[in-house]
């Protein structure tokens, strides 16, 4: 192995550990009543984030869903202003407006954060629409999960998107799972990668677990809609670990299929397979706990917003942009 | 009489449809295996089989018009939507045929759906998973529109809403789901045409629905400690609305304070305010007062969520208002 | 060619000048203002609704759209009554509610008349799942536009129509415009049979302008589908010779193009592939002006329903069926 | 001046944003080829072509979601949906994203979006194609709501709402296309924050917006006949209401009538009287008065699709009843 590639598994180690140690403690966050609302967890999909952002320029767009800290971290938000976000402090990403499920950051064109199935779709178009008439040569990534192929937005998405050859490329998550919903029980035909010829869109599935394989394939797609190819679609094949959120008892699957992908974590696997030295991961492992405490320590200074300023961002304080 | 919780007497309301009416059965997003987002519908799948609890994909506009064509076809469907907050995605559906069919088809076309949903804020979920709409479903014609606030409603207006040849919509506030109440063992169907009487009190009248009925309560508790005698309304359906209990209170007590979760401008506080003003002006001491939501998506941080939401204090206050002037 | 198959294109013949000869008489009256609102003619597309029903048994259900007149006459809705309803009288089978866009018949089975684009589709999702948890063997038609195939609420009721087996044949007039909107300028893949696939749904084209391949096509399909075999998908390949509706100027199709179309005029086409004789031909021609004048007569004789009724119909006025 | 058709007032509005600036553009359903469904944009693919005059698949949700994110990529794009009859494919979007987006990105992502639709009855479309709904929306925080009901606001509007740095939908009330009116060649933006006086007078106030302004402006010359004198208050904007303007003129009549096309209950005539009590209630000699639409969805027949619909002489009956006791 290269120096280069070694440097770059090493550089993909770290997202992947920052993400999961950052879940982690959310976790704890959550049962010490600091985080509240809903909390959905990316433990498990991390090298999906992971592999997805090492192929994006850092001025293309992202926009993502509910389940979207590790999208936000790895696309360079601050884990300072994400987890004072969670805490509701006014330094948080969204001001703390949003909480886990809506994280902004335009600085780093991350566009949230969406909650609502779907909604994140259209939106993307429209970003890429925005590049496309300001030729811009700029890439939108959207995420979302296989559960949501099933709503109209989807459909309407990937058709508008394909007519106008815009660029985006639409990441599909699949867990196997929305909520408790396995996909063979939410869609009549499971490979997803095939519903992307309805649009005459390439597409292909990829390995989730494998962030290398997570990168090739993003790089090659990113790629080819830069250069005028048209939307793609990646369906990436991932588990999620943990139950759906904080509050799902997660009785709908079968311990022994949580146990058999957790043998496929693509933490151990990416140690393994680009032969990283403990020390390598001892360091990266300490970077992430250091920079998880600082944040969470920067989210408990956090300044509570005063209530008189209830009514703000309802209405633009600013005038035309 | 055993103690119930809310989220039970829905569940026992369901279980007992599902067992009195072989055309009953339930759809919806996690109904089935997960036991609904809620819990609501826990173990119902095992009682009743895939047939009758049916989990559906993420598709709440084809699901939705799906139970308005069993409706047609002769079941009846209760479908739940997991939110408030997705049921836009169905609204067409709602609006454009649940509540029109009959009309368009000079009568024929009768839609004996329920549609369930959880409503309200209060959990720090942000702002699209906070909507109060139940209020602007009621601006629609053809639909009926109920928020149960008690166990006794929640178990009893579901039979109710299947025996209505129409369409018929039950919010339940998400907030709800944990209280509970004693309840009897042979509780079942409720009126639902009437407003209930909560509380009497003859210094103020307090309207309120499904989530905020409590913060009146409370209210009222509070505004006796101050020497002030609040009658509380608890609303029950939305569309139609009782005029009668509303203006017969207010007949009496001169002074009303409707109390809602929704957005101030265009909630159905508004269209109470003006009933009570076409029907009962002479009536009145004093202009009705609205206690609603401050004009803002929800706010995931804790105290500016707790500021956006009615109060108790709030009510007190404006209930102090318009006795003292 | 056998006496049956002579009697059934004879039939088939008399359907379709049934239905144009109808909708030539509507733009008539609409000039003359007995008929307001919106107009769809299904002028030219007579084929579809010919040959589909045909395929049907009295008791399936069918579900259509805003031009709908045609499905409604040859689903056995009387002239009168579908008259009737466009002069907006009481004796119109909707009570003079709906009009033109807006036919009901439950006697018939007929489940309107929806306008909302794509509207339709759920409602006849629905209709299936009713027919399949009571084990009536019935089948339910849907009708829609190719426009339609962009919406949300396609994708959606194909896929639940699917997952579910449900007994549901979707029929897809393709008349390659949504208004002004030419198919290629509406989707991106513009094979609509191929888009079954993402629903592992049988499809297939057929020549829409050939009532003996449609009524082919829809037993087919209708077999299959009261057999068990799940839904279909059929997509009818048409051409309406008229405007979208008569507000439109129909400025953005080639002349030459529709003339093309209209030489493969389905009745035309059917006197000659089954050689019926001209006799045959004015016998038909007559007897469907005969019901047309008879259904004019009884429409300008209807009843104006009384301004006092006006709020009915919004609840119903019996209790539970 | 120039006698101008509000549609051509709408063309010209458009034709000027175009000129005006780069970042806008026009899409939705047929506004290209077929020259919009009511051709308003009628000729302006060929002036700007394809890129700028976009035809979309009919895909409400996805186009109006389109629509935000090009907004919020440095585009400032107007949004057509055919008729607000469709927009309920699109209101997810439009309350969820384009109206919540800058509060849960806590004032980051500001969406500059116009949705401007064609709306109301009276052209015997039935049922499904005859919705009023722009009171309804103005329920939602977020949004500015404006109804041109003159062809100089059908002008002029635009312009201001495509400054806004937030997401306006305009109504356009289909039955006022082809009213024509003089306007001055150098006609452009007009002021969107207050109400306007369409004709003063001092025994009551008619309240009205969008197709109800010639509504209330033909019961205000029958009443002057009547020796009653009307004044005639147009919104303009529904969202923010323009209280200042209403409750000045209740101050002065004492008395007002609210005349709006969409059903009456929870409609915005609602919220109109209920803020006239609550800023002007000791103003009142007479409870306000509500002309609306008949709760009824809308029957295709001619005679019954009037009688729906708030007439003038309904306006004069309730303006009469509230000067005459
Ligand atoms: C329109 C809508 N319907 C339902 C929900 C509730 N919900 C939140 S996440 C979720 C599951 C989504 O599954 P998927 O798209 O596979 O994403 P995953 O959670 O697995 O990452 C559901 C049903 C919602 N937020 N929005
Ligand atoms: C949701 C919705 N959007 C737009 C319209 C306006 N509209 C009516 S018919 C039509 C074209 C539909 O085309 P298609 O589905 O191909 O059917 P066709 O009219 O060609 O039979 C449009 C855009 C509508 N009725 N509903
Ligand atoms: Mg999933
Ligand atoms: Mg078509």
């Amino acid at each position: 192995m290269s120096t280069s590639v070694h440097d770059e598994a090493l550089a993909l180690l770290r997202d992947m550990v920052r993400v999961r140690r950052f879940e982690e403690r959310c976790v704890e966050l959550y049962s010490a009543a600091k985080i509240r609302g809903f909390l959905h967890l990316y433990v498990g999909e991390e090298a999906v984030a992971a592999g997805v952002m090492r192929a994006l320029a850092p001025d293309d767009a992202v926009v993502a869903t509910y389940r979207e800290h590790g999208h936000a971290l790895l696309r360079g938000v601050s884990a300072r202003s994400i987890m004072a976000e969670m805490y509701g402090k006014l330094e948080g990403c969204s001001h703390g407006r949003g909480g886990s499920m809506h994280l902004f950051d335009v600085a780093h064109r991350f566009y949230g954060g969406n909650a609502i199935v779907g909604g994140g779709l259209p939106v993307a178009v429209g970003l890429a629409l925005a590049e496309q008439m300001q030729t811009t040569g700029r890439v939108v990534a959207c995420f979302f999960g296989e559960g949501t192929v099933a709503e109209g937005e989807f459909h309407e998405s990937m058709n508008l998107a394909a007519l106008w050859r815009l660029p985006v490329v639409f990441c599909c998550e699949n867990n196997l799972y929305a909520m408790g919903t396995a996909l063979a029980r939410s869609e009549s035909e499971t490979d997803i990668a095939l519903k992307a010829s309805s649009y005459e869109m390439p597409a292909w599935p990829v390995d989730g677990m494998d962030v290398l394989a997570v990168r090739d394939a993003a790089r090659h797609a990113v790629e080819a809609v830069r250069g005028g190819g048209g939307p793609h679609l990646l369906e990436l094949r991932t588990y999620r670990f943990r139950a759906h959120s904080m509050y799902d008892p997660d009785l709908y699957r079968d311990k022994a299929e949580v146990a058999r992908w957790k043998e496929r974590d693509p933490i151990p696997a990416l140690i393994q397979q680009a032969q990283i030295a403990q020390d390598d991961v001892d360091g990266i492992e300490s970077d992430a706990k250091a920079e998880i405490d600082d944040a969470v320590a920067f989210a408990e200074q956090g300044t509570d917003e005063p209530v008189a300023d209830l009514t703000r961002f309802v209405t633009s304080e600013i005038g035309r942009t | 009489m055993s103690s119930v919780t809310y989220r039970e007497a829905c569940r026992q309301a369901l279980r007992d449809a599902l067992q009195r009416d072989p055309r009953v059965f339930l759809m919806g997003e996690d109904v089935g295996r997960y036991g609904g987002c809620f819990a609501v519908s826990m173990g119902l799948l095992d009682e009743f089989g895939p047939e009758r609890i049916r989990d559906t994909p993420l598709s709440e506009s084809a699901f939705v018009g799906a139970g308005i064509g069993a409706a047609l076809g002769g079941m009846r469907p209760i479908v739940e939507i997991m939110t408030v907050n997705f049921s836009l995605l169905a609204l067409d559906q709602i609006l454009n045929n649940a509540a029109t069919l009959l009309h368009m088809s000079g009568g024929q076309c009768n839609v004996p759906l329920v549609i369930r949903m959880a409503t309200g804020g209060g959990r720090q979920v942000g702002a699209q998973h906070s909507h109060s709409l139940e209020g602007w479903y009621a601006h629609i014609p053809g639909l009926r529109i109920l928020t149960p606030a008690t166990v006794e409603d929640a178990r009893g207006m579901l039979w109710p809403a299947l025996e209505d040849p129409d369409p018929v919509l039950i919010f339940e506030h998400a907030s709800l789901y944990g209280a509970s109440a004693e309840l009897s063992d042979d509780a079942g169907p409720v009126d639902l045409t009437r407003a209930a009487l909560r509380r009497p009190g003859s210094d103020v009248t307090l309207v309120a629905y499904g989530g905020t009925v409590r913060v009146a309560l409370e209210a009222a508790e509070a505004l006796a400690s101050q020497g002030i005698d609040a009658e509380v309304i608890d609303l029950r359906t939305l569309r139609p609305l009782d005029d009668e209990t509303i203006v017969h209170s207010v007949r009496r007590t001169h002074r009303a304070v409707i109390v809602d979760e929704a957005w101030r401008s265009g909630s159905i506080s508004a269209e109470i305010a003006a009933r009570i003003m076409e029907l009962a002006f002479f009536d009145l001491d004093e202009p009705v007062a609205r206690v609603c939501s401050a004009e803002v998506p929800m706010p995931y941080a804790r105290q500016l969520e707790d500021a956006a939401l009615p109060s108790a204090p709030d009510v007190v206050a404006a209930a102090q208002r318009v006795c003292h002037g």
